[in-house]
Order: structure tokens, then C-alpha cells, then sequence
């Protein structure tokens, strides 16, 4: 892969940053390798997020994407400290969060789903489902919603594991029963690996105290690059999440469903307010 | 009560080499060596650097193997036996019984640093002998006692001199009551001032018990009082052999004039 | 940048219990029981490595030199793999104490050479057992010049329980960055372990020190 | 198996990528850690408190805090805090350098304390200057002590490069990791600890030919070629073993 | 063509002890020494071990520092001055020019492990006097000869014996051309055969040359050849001094005598 850091980008005022990428004609975007958003796969960049951003962009004048891939944990950072100009990894988007980097318009619906053994021995359907048998080994990603989803319905996680890979290894060998995460990404890995011995349950969306954990993820830019954000908005909104003909063309053929498509009422304004009963 | 085995030993020497070949890769130090030391015997080694004197000593201990021939300890044989006109190597066990009798004490002194001066000493009692600790300990002090330093035996070796140090090694050694005790340049890391207080301790011991002793040493006077055997080594031989008045006074071989003229200078 | 300052003492007072108990729960646990793994395995590796027949000690030489030379990640990974039985966290402990062990059984092999010949012949000339001239004579002195590497390589498992995560071990630096990922605040969780390593690995160093001292022969 | 071997050979040039981003990690990472083990481990050994004590704070703080905490610091919060920003490459070979050059020093100091004090003073009765002693006797000789240390804390730091993936570098366990998706757990690894391995050994190899030869110009050992060579061991020099010249 | 500096010094002894004192924490080894060497004088020190024989030579190298009092070398003052009644440390430059004019040969030798034999000697001439390369070599190969070793130029120290390394360290003294030798006990290290090689060197030095020589030895033959001086040293104090003649043989102090009859036993 690209071993230096990118020198994109930078802290300046908005209008630079902007002006500089149309100028340059070239975006780095942060991705971390979470299928089938983002990931590089013989030095090829691959994604619906990435199909996303190679269409947009083109549209603002930026005919380049290039991509830095990182480690999860330093795709904010690298956001921050100039190392890249966006993320595309399709990242939630979470009350705390906002306050620390800028979201565009929700692009993806989350659902949850389960990866369990081939047959779902133990029959579980949901978290719920999970709580109610009590001694079911489940797994969570380190940092993950579901982390949260799960601590708060009151479920005892069995174990943290550091990446999607791990929690396939952890059911496929037994260490845990199930392995909660975003069905898009579940699926994905389900299908691509026939001889892991795994499936995955239909998605669900958690429901905490009868309140529905609506999700929803989407790019995420610096605080200062306010007209990237707004220009960048402006033809995703034209050309990506306004019809589902539109949206499943570019995605489909990652997996996604018209569920995956945002319905106008769920915002990033809401969605950072955290008040979820707003988007029941 | 005297066991048959120990009626078979009467009569032979304390140590006995039979056509001793000593080898370091290429560099032969012994050839053919023979010679006895008798039971009670006094034995000083004296030759030029190299001649392998020390060899000897770390023969009759098993610090060194031979390459050929034989030792006898007490007419055991020590590390080798003929048999069928084969030379068959002795089991570590056979060694390490013969090895009980005899006792060193080395240049460098050896104490354990990590023990106190009285655990050197009822370390090869209490662990080799099996002797009670208590019994040990009461043997180690009459030891300590008899080589002036009856105050030092909770002391670690460090924080004694050099001829302090010695003197505990030569308590330790007779403490396993070795019947043939080797003494390999005792003094040549000591103070000259010390030396004295050292060599009267051995005179003491040469005098008051019957231990056969072995010894290689540069202090000529000291080999005078002690020994009542001396042998001039050089290139793996024994040159001469004499009382050691007649050794000192008169030698007969001339390389023994020219290593006596040499090391007699002042 | 961020609307944010720069360091929160919010996010500081939110992540440290986190931290605290990955700290206590993993990043301890491991380091306190590897070591003392390390160090006991370590010269029991020393011991055959020295005094075994050649064939064997040539195995153990490259088996040990394999464990040594090839990352601690990739070895967790596989035994977590192999021994789906085994808990992350006692897989850790092995892992750590053999992989450490390799380095330990290094220090105690020079520590052991170090020993004077004279040493081992005055054992011999006391017709002492083998056993016993390892127990009583060279494994004290050798364990004397062992110490101060013993705390640097503690110190240095310390800093390499991170690894853990990837056998879903969460300790305290994959604690504080999983809570930067879900608040995007990194800072204080970062700054915050590195000042608890600092705080538990210093102790380490003068303990170390008070401990090679006492272990000097005089008293 | 043979779809792991195609995945293999489709990740290659990545891997091979990987490795030689590895082994310049550790190069670059290496040289710069024994000049700074050289510095410290000298600085804490000077009579000089305020020299002694910078030096030992430095020492003890990076090795009080690990390399992620380190490497995450100077890439991430420097250039938020000032405008500094060094490329990925620099910033890895800075932090192992500091990093590994701190745990270095306590080598360094250690062999140079080892040193017989008679080295040393033979200097002085010279009239030796401190530079000259330094150089020409004291270091050639505690070089030779230190070696094997630093062996050691090569192969760490080969290791320890793998951490780099915190500040965007996808160094050989990054690819292996990543081989990890297309192949399987085992398989991917097994790929991984042996090519550590082969490269571990020779850097190991090139360490023990330097200690040969450093051993060899104290007169101890046989020189470079002739332990290069397969033809029997020379006999060690007469009178080698009587002159107590080394304590 | 003497300089100012040389005419002042002339008729001041080679070396200086003004009431030094020196202590190792609470171990006081010398109190007020007093005592002088003239110039080319051949002065031995003897004295029971620890009496601080070694000190004094490590003062006068500057390897120690005195802890009170002077010390002169050809009159100027060593490492302190008194000025205005204080006692003030001199700058470690100064200390290192004066050092220039000093010797010294240790016990064990001290050579350089790693370099070759030559390149121990033209070491210092080369990088503390300035000379030139060819011109060091000529002078070592000139020593090497003097002291017998003149094959041996290309060996390193290890590949030596001890008589042969501290030959070659006394050629490392000698090729800085001191004004002042200092010897301490340089050939205890030694195997008894060999030492007379290296005293007769050491004697053909202090025949052919006017050096000032400080000698620590235990040989007292030697010190009987080679000085015209004697210092007895016990306590930290000087307790005796004489020609050599006198010393031996009839010493006025009790001390004296007891340290003579224990020394000289053979
Ligand atoms: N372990 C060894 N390996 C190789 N050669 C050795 C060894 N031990 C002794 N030698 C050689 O054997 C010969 C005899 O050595 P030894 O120590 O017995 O002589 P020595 O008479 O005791 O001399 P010294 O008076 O110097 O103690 C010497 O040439 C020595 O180099
Ligand atoms: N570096 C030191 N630290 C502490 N004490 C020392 C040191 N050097 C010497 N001494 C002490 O100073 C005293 C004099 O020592 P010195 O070596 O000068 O004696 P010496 O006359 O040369 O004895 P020897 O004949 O044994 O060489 C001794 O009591 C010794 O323990
Ligand atoms: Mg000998
Ligand atoms: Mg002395």
C-alpha cells in the first residue's frame, strides 16, 4: 500500500480546503477495511462507499479518489491532523461524535443482525432473543454500537474482539455462539466465506426500553470545512439517496437493500441531538 | 572396624599414575606418566610454567579427564579401569565415591560468594555426607577455630581479605576429612605479608594429621618443611625426584639447576 | 479542528474508570503472572539448553529461537485459534510467559556463563551432586546478574499487553481507544495511559534497583 | 489449500511491500536508536547532575510509555498543537528510534560500566583526552560487550515495527492481516511468523558476524573470514591462557 | 635551549608531597605526607598491604585525587594550589600537561586488548604529543627491541604471555619519554620464572637513563639493585627511610624489622 502520509488537506480556513481539492483534483479519503463499505484490495480501491465518493466527488470537479487506509482507530485523528480530507467507511453517526468531526446527510440505514453457526442451533433472532436465553457467548466488536446495544439491554458479552474477521473466527470455532454487528457487514462476510460454517439471522433493529436504536451512517469531514460539507450534501442529495433506483444502483451490488435507504426524516441534525423518539 | 575393601586398599599407594597420557587437542602435557604417592606421603611438584603441575592435581581431582592410562586412588581405579586390554570409562557414580576422599584447594580459593563463611563449610558435609546440620556446624566452628577465624563464620566471603578467604577454603576442604588433600599454588594470590599465616596453617595440619597431600607450590622454604618428597617436572616428565634437602642443595639434573637458580633469586 | 479544546475533563473523568479496569483486569494480570512464567520457564530452558545431550539442546535451541524471533501478535492469534477451549486471558498469560521466557532464558545463560569455572570445579572437588551445584551454587549466582533484566523485560510486557485485543483481551490502551472511537476522543484516553504506564512501570524500574541491590552478596 | 496459495500469490507484491517497509522501519529505527543509546547512555553516566538527570528523565520516560501512546502522540496531537506534521515514515522511525534508543542506553551504559577500570586509567596515566579515550579504547571495547544485547533489542524492534499501522503504514503484519480475510486464520500467520523469522535471522546473522569481528580486534576469537570459512577451528595461540592481561 | 620555565624548575625535586592528606570516606590512608624525590632518583616504597603504597603512586598519576595538601611535580603544583590560604582545585588542562611529564606501568599491565602491540605504544605519541606516525613507529620499533619484543609488533595482547604484555607496557610508558616512572608491584602478576626478564629490563632502564622512578615492589632484590632510596611506609605515615643497604640489613624500627623478617622469609 501508499506508505507515507498524505499531505492533504489541511487546518486552514474552509475555502482553501475546497478550492485546493477541485484544484488538485484529487481527494484522499481515510477508509479502515470494513467490507462492504470500504477496503483495498489489490491496491484497488473497492466499496459501496467508495462507489459513492468516486461519483460524487466527480460531480463537485474532483475526478480523483484516493485512499489511506488505516487502522479503525486513526481514521479520526488522521481526519483532524490533516492526514486525510474525509472518511469513507460509512461511520455512524453518534451525538458525541459530532461534536468532534462534521457528518454529511445520513447515506446508509443500519440494521443489526447476528452471525451465528450454519443452522442457528441455539435459535436466536435478535438481542432480544439473546437476553431472554441467558447463557448465549456473545461477541461484540471492541468500540462497536452494538457494544453499547448490548450493555444497556443488560446482556453479558463473552467477548470483545478487535475486528470483523475475529468475530467470524470466534463463532466459526466456537468461542461465542453469536457475533452481533451491522447486517450489511455480516452478510457480506457470510456470503464470502461458504466454508466458515456460519449464517447470519434476518437483520432487526435493536429496541432499548421500547425505544427502536434508529442508525444511520454517512461521510464524515473536518468541523472547519463547512462549504466541502454543504457542496458535498448538495449532490448526494441529487444524485445518490433521492430515489432508490438511484441509491441501489450505485450500492446494490454491495448488498444493500432499499432498506438501507435513508428515509427523509431521519437527519444528521436529529441524529447528533440524540433524541431518538424524534425518529420512532 | 576395618571392611574387607579396606584391608584389600592397605599397602597401596594413596595415589598411583600408570602411563597417564594427557592430551588438549594437540598440545600433549603428560606422556606415559608414572608415578606413586604413598599413603601419608608429603608430595611437592615443583617445574616451570606449563610443565603441568596443575594438570596433575586436576587429574587426581576429575577437574580433567586422561586420554590415556590410569589412576589409582587407594588402588581404585579413579576414572578408567583395563579390562580385556580395553580402557572402559568408570560411571559417575564409581567417580564420584573415589572423589569423597580427596580434597583441594585452589589459587583462586573458590568460595561461594552467595554463602555465608560457615554454609561453605557444612555445604559438602550436610548435602555430600549427609551428616546432621548440627554436627556439621559443630565441626565447621572447631575448623574455623583452628585456622583463626572462629569470629568470621557468619561473614560472606566479600567482605573477608584474601588470606582470610583461603583459610576458609582450607577448612571447608578438611571438613569432608579427605584422606589426600591437593593444594594447588595456595598462596600465589595472596598478599605477601599473609602468606606466612596460610603456609603455618598447612605446616599445622601436615604436623597434627596423616592426610596425604599433594602440593604445587613456589615457596621453596615452605616445600622444605612440609614435604618429605619433591618432583621436578618439565615437558610432561618427572626430571628428578629427591628428599627435598637433597633436591634444594644439590640437584642433580641441570634443568633443575637452571628452574631452582631462576626461582631461588633472592 | 474540532469545536472541542483540546483536552476535556470530562472525557478524562468518563474514560479513566475504563482505563483503571482494563489496567487492573488485563494489562496487570498478564504482566505479574507472564513474568513470573518467564522467569521460571526461562531457566528451565537455560538449564537444558546447557546441560542436555547436543540433539536435544539443537531442537530446543531453534524452537526457542523461532518463539523469540517471530512477533507476539501472530503467536497469540494461533494459539487462540488452536485452543478454542482456553480462555483469551489465560492464553494471553502463556503466550506472554513463553514468548518472554526466550528472552529470559538469554539473560539467565549469559548469567550462568558468568559463573567462574572455579565455581563449578570447587563443586566438584566437594563430590557435590549435579543437582546440587545448580540449586546450592550457580542458579543463586547467576539469578544475581539476572534481575535488572527481569525488570526491563516485565516493563517491556507491560507495554506489549495492547497486542491482547487481537484475542479479543480488551486491556487498558484498547479500552481507552475503543472509547476514542465511539466519542472520536482520543487525547485524554491516550495521554491518560501513558501516564498509568509511566506511573506503573517507574516503581517497576526502582523496585528493580532496591532488589538488585539487596541481592549484592554483602549485607 | 491451493485457493490460499493463489490468494497468497495475488497478495505478494502487497506483502513484499509490507516486508520492505518492515525492514526500512527497522533499519532507519535502529540506526537512530543506537546514536541516541550512544548519547544517553553516555549523558547518564557523567558526574554532571543536570546532564545525568536530563538524561535519565528521557530514558525512563520512553521506556515508561509504550510506543502506541508515543507514535499516536507525535503523529496526532503535535499537529494539533503546533504545525508540524512529518511524514508517516519519519514519524515510525522517530518513535521506535527514541523508543528502543532509551532502552538501548542502559545496554550501553552497562558495557560501558564494564569496562575494566585498569582501560581506564591506563588512559589517564596516557594523558589521554576524552574524546581519544572514548573512541579509540573505551567504546571499541565495550562494543564488543554490548553486541549481544543490542541483538536482542533488534529483533524487538523488527517486532515491535508492527505497531506502525496506528499511524496509517501497512508494514508486513498489516498484509498479513489482511491475508488473512482472502486466506485463513492459520494459514495467513504461518505465512507471517516465517518470514519474521527468515528476516529475524538475518539480521541476526549480520549481528553475529559484527560480533566475531568486534571480538576478533580484542584479540579473542577467530577474525570474520576464517568463522565465514568452513575449514577447521586454528588451535588457540600459545600462552594465550597465561597473561592475566583482561581481568 | 632551556626556557624560563625549565630554569625555575631546576633544583626542585621531581616530585612534591606537601602534607597531603586522603581519605575513602572514612578510611583515612594518608595523613600530612610529607616526603620528596629529586630528580632522577630511584625511590622504593615498601609496606604491609593497605598501607597505602598504591595510593600514592595513583595521586601522583592523578588517577586519585588527595583530599588535602599539595602535591608538587618539577616544583608545580599537581591538581591543587594554594592561593590566599584556599586551597583551589587546578583546571583538568593544566592537570593533563603536568600529567604529560608521568608514567606509569600497572600491575596488571593495562594494555589495550584492542589494538595490536605497536599500535598500544604509538597511541598517545601520536594523538596526545602530536608526533607523526612514521616517527612513533620508529620509536616504538626502537623500544620493542629494547625490551626484547621486536617480533611481536604485530600480536595482539592476548596472544601474549604476562611477562610479554608487561614488557610491552612498559615500551607504552617509555615511548611518552616521562620525566617520572611510576611502578607499581609490576611483576606480582607474573609467573616466578619469568619476572627476572622484566626486572632486568626495568634495571637496564634505570641504568641507561637519568628517569625519575617510583617503584612499588615486593622483590627485594630488585629494590636493593635498582634505588638509592627506601621509604617505609605503615599507618599512612612514613616510618622509616634509608639507602637500601642500610634498610635490609639493619633497620632501625621495630616495624620495619617485623615487615623484613616476614617478607624475606626464603
Ligand atoms: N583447559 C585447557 N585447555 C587447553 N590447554 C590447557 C588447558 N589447561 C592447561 N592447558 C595447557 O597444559 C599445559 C600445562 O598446564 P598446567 O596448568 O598444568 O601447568 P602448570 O605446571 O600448572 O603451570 P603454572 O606453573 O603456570 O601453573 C600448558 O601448556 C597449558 O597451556
Ligand atoms: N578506591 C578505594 N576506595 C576505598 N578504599 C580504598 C580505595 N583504594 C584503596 N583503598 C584503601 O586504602 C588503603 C590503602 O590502599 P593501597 O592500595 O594504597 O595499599 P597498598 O599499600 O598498595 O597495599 P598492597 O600492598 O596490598 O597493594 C587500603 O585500606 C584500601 O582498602
Ligand atoms: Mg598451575
Ligand atoms: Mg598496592
Amino acid at each position: 500500500g501508499c506508505g507515507s502520509g498524505g499531505d492533504s488537506g489541511s487546518n486552514g480556513s474552509d475555502e482553501s480546503t475546497l478550492a485546493k481539492l477541485k484544484d488538485k483534483g484529487t481527494i484522499t479519503v481515510g477508509i479502515a477495511d470494513e467490507r462492504p463499505y470500504s477496503w483495498v484490495e489489490n491496491g484497488e480501491a473497492k466499496g459501496a462507499t467508495i462507489a459513492m465518493h468516486k461519483k460524487i466527488f466527480k460531480k463537485m470537479g474532483i475526478d480523483n479518489v484516493k485512499v489511506e487506509e488505516v487502522d479503525w482507530n486513526s481514521l479520526i485523528p488522521g481526519l483532524n491532523a490533516g492526514r486525510f480530507d474525509a472518511i469513507s467507511a460509512g461511520m455512524s453517526i453518534l451525538p458525541d461524535r459530532c461534536k468532534q468531526a462534521a457528518f454529511s446527510d445520513p447515506e446508509i440505514m443500519y440494521t443489526t443482525s447476528l452471525m451465528v453457526k450454519k443452522g442457528n442451533p441455539m435459535n436466536l433472532t435478535d438481542l432480544k432473543s439473546v437476553k431472554k436465553k441467558g447463557d448465549v457467548k456473545l461477541a461484540v466488536l471492541n468500540g462497536g454500537i452494538e457494544d453499547g446495544y448490548a450493555k444497556k439491554m443488560g446482556i453479558k458479552i463473552s467477548q470483545t474482539v478487535k475486528d470483523s474477521q475475529s468475530g467470524m473466527d470466534a463463532v466459526s470455532n466456537g468461542r461465542a455462539d453469536a457475533f452481533a454487528m451491522t447486517a450489511i457487514s455480516l452478510n457480506w462476510m457470510a456470503k464470502n466465506n461458504p466454508d466458515a460454517g456460519v449464517t447470519t439471522t434476518p437483520a432487526f433493529t435493536a429496541v432499548i426500553k421500547g425505544v427502536k436504536q434508529v442508525g444511520a451512517g454517512s461521510t464524515v469531514f473536518r468541523k472547519d470545512d463547512k462549504k466541502l460539507l454543504k457542496e458535498y450534501n448538495k449532490i448526494l442529495g441529487n444524485t445518490i439517496t433521492d430515489s432508490t433506483k438511484d441509491y441501489l444502483s450505485v450500492v446494490g451490488k454491495y448488498g444493500f437493500t432499499k432498506e438501507n435507504l435513508p428515509p427523509k426524516n431521519v437527519t444528521t441534525k436529529k441524529l447528533c441531538a440524540g433524541n431518538l423518539k424524534d425518529l420512532q | 572396624m576395618p571392611t574387607q575393601l579396606d584391608n584389600a586398599r592397605r599397602g597401596e599407594p594413596a595415589i598411583r599414575f600408570d602411563g597417564v597420557d594427557k592430551r588438549f587437542g594437540d598440545n600433549v602435557v603428560l606422556r606415559g606418566l608414572d608415578f606413586t604417592v604413598a599413603k601419608g606421603d608429603r608430595v611437592t611438584l615443583i617445574g616451570p610454567s606449563g610443565s603441568g603441575k596443575t594438570t596433575i592435581l586436576r587429574l587426581v581431582m576429575t577437574l580433567e579427564e586422561a586420554t590415556g592410562g590410569y589412576i589409582y586412588i587407594d588402588g581404585e581405579p579413579l576414572t578408567h579401569v583395563e579390562r580385556g586390554g580395553q580402557r572402559i570409562a568408570l560411571k559417575e557414580k564409581h567417580r564420584n565415591e573415589v572423589r569423597k576422599r580427596i580434597g583441594m584447594v585452589f589459587q583462586q580459593f573458590n568460595l561461594f560468594p552467595n554463602m555465608k563463611v560457615i554454609d561453605n563449610i557444612i555445604e559438602a558435609p550436610t548435602h555430600v555426607l549427609g551428616m546432621s546440620k548440627a554436627d556439621a556446624v559443630a565441626k565447621a566452628r572447631q575448623l574455623l577455630d583452628k585456622v583463626g577465624l572462629a569470629d568470621k563464620e557468619d561473614s560472606h566471603p566479600s567482605q573477608l581479605s584474601g588470606g582470610q578467604q583461603q583459610r576458609v577454603a582450607i577448612a571447608r576442604a578438611l571438613a569432608m576429612d579427605p584422606e589426600i588433600l591437593l593444594l594447588d599454588e595456595v598462596t600465589s594470590a595472596l598478599d605477601p605479608e599473609i602468606v606466612n599465616d596460610v603456609l603455618n596453617i598447612l605446616r599445622d595440619i601436615a604436623d597434627t594429621t596423616d592426610i596425604t597431600m599433594l602440593i604445587v607450590t613456589h615457596e621453596m622454604q615452605f616445600a622444605r618443611d612440609v614435604s618429605n618428597r619433591v618432583l621436578m617436572f618439565d615437558g610432561g616428565r618427572v626430571v628428578e625426584e629427591a628428599e627435598p634437602d637433597v633436591m634444594f642443595k644439590d640437584p642433580k639434573e641441570q634443568r633443575t639447576r637452571d628452574f631452582l637458580s631462576a626461582v631461588l633469586r633472592d | 479542528m474540532t469545536d472541542q479544546p483540546i483536552w476535556s475533563w470530562d472525557a478524562t473523568w468518563e474514560v479513566l474508570p475504563k482505563l483503571l479496569h482494563g489496567f487492573f483486569t488485563a494489562t496487570l494480570v498478564v504482566t505479574v503472572v507472564s513474568t513470573i512464567i518467564a522467569a521460571i520457564l526461562g531457566l528451565i530452558i537455560a538449564i537444558i539448553r546447557r546441560s542436555a545431550p547436543k540433539p536435544i539442546a539443537a531442537a530446543f535451541t531453534l524452537i526457542v529461537n523461532f518463539i523469540r524471533m517471530t512477533p507476539i501478535v501472530m503467536q497469540l492469534l494461533f494459539a487462540y485459534a488452536a485452543f478454542t477451549s482456553v480462555s483469551g486471558l489465560t492464553i494471553g498469560i502463556i503466550i506472554f510467559g513463553i514468548h518472554y521466557s526466550t528472552y529470559m532464558a538469554e539473560v539467565y545463560r549469559a548469567g550462568i556463563e558468568a559463573v567462574p569455572p572455579g565455581q563449578w570445579e570447587a563443586c566438584t572437588a566437594l563430590s557435590m551432586s549435579r543437582a546440587r551445584t545448580w540449586v546450592g551454587v550457580v542458579i543463586p549466582q547467576a539469578l544475581r546478574a539476572t534481575v535488572p533484566a527481569l525488570g526491563n523485560y516485565a516493563i517491556s510486557m507491560f507495554k506489549d499487553t495492547p497486542f491482547l485485543v487481537s484475542i479479543s483481551v480488551v486491556e487498558m490502551v484498547q479500552a481507552g481507544l475503543a472509547y476514542g472511537g465511539s466519542h472520536f476522543r482520543y487525547t485524554e484516553a491516550i495521554t491518560l495511559a501513558g501516564l498509568i504506564f509511566l506511573a506503573a512501570s517507574y516503581p517497576t524500574s526502582l523496585l528493580v534497583n532496591r532488589l538488585e541491590k539487596r541481592l549484592a552478596y554483602t549485607t | 489449500m491451493g485457493k490460499y496459495f493463489e490468494a497468497l500469490g495475488e497478495a505478494l507484491p502487497f506483502m513484499l511491500d509490507g516486508l520492505l517497509l518492515t525492514v526500512e522501519l527497522t533499519i532507519g529505527g535502529a540506526l537512530l536508536a543506537f546514536v541516541i543509546a550512544v548519547v544517553l547512555g553516555m549523558g547518564a553516566r557523567q558526574k554532571n547532575i543536570w546532564v545525568r538527570g536530563l538524561c535519565r528523565t528521557v530514558i525512563e520516560f520512553f521506556r515508561g510509555t509504550s510506543l502506541v501512546v508515543q507514535l499516536f502522540f507525535v503523529f496526532y496531537v503535535v499537529p494539533q498543537l503546533f504545525d508540524i506534521k512529518l511524514p508517516s515514515l519519519w514519524v515510525g522511525i522517530i518513535g521506535l528510534g527514541l523508543n528502543y534508543g532509551a532502552y538501548g542506553a542502559e545496554v550501553v551504559r552497562g558495557s560501558i560500566n564494564s569496562v575494566p577500570s585498569g582501560q581506564w586509567e591506563a588512559t589517564t596515566a596516557l594523558s589521554m583526552g576524552a574524546w581519544q579515550r572514548f573512541t579509540r579504547v573505551i567504546f571499541p571495547q565495550a562494543w564488543a560487550l554490548m553486541i549481544p544485547s543490542l541483538t536482542n533489542l533488534l529483533i524487538q524492534l523488527l517486532k515491535g515495527t508492527a505497531i506502525v499501522y496506528v499511524i496509517l503504514m501497512h508494514d508486513l503484519t498489516y498484509e498479513t492481516d489482511k491475508l488473512r480475510t482472502d486466506t485463513s486464520t492459520y494459514f495467513a500467520y504461518a505465512v507471517g511468523l516465517l518470514v519474521y523469522f527468515a528476516v529475524a535471522y538475518l539480521f541476526t546473522l549480520v549481528m553475529n558476524a559484527l560480533e566475531v569481528r568486534a571480538k576478533h580486534n580484542l584479540g579473542r576469537g577467530e577474525s570474520l573470514r576464517e568463522a565465514l570459512s568452513f575449514k577447521a577451528p586454528t588451535k588457540e595461540t600459545a600462552g594465550a591462557s597465561t597473561g592475566g592481561g583482561m581481568g
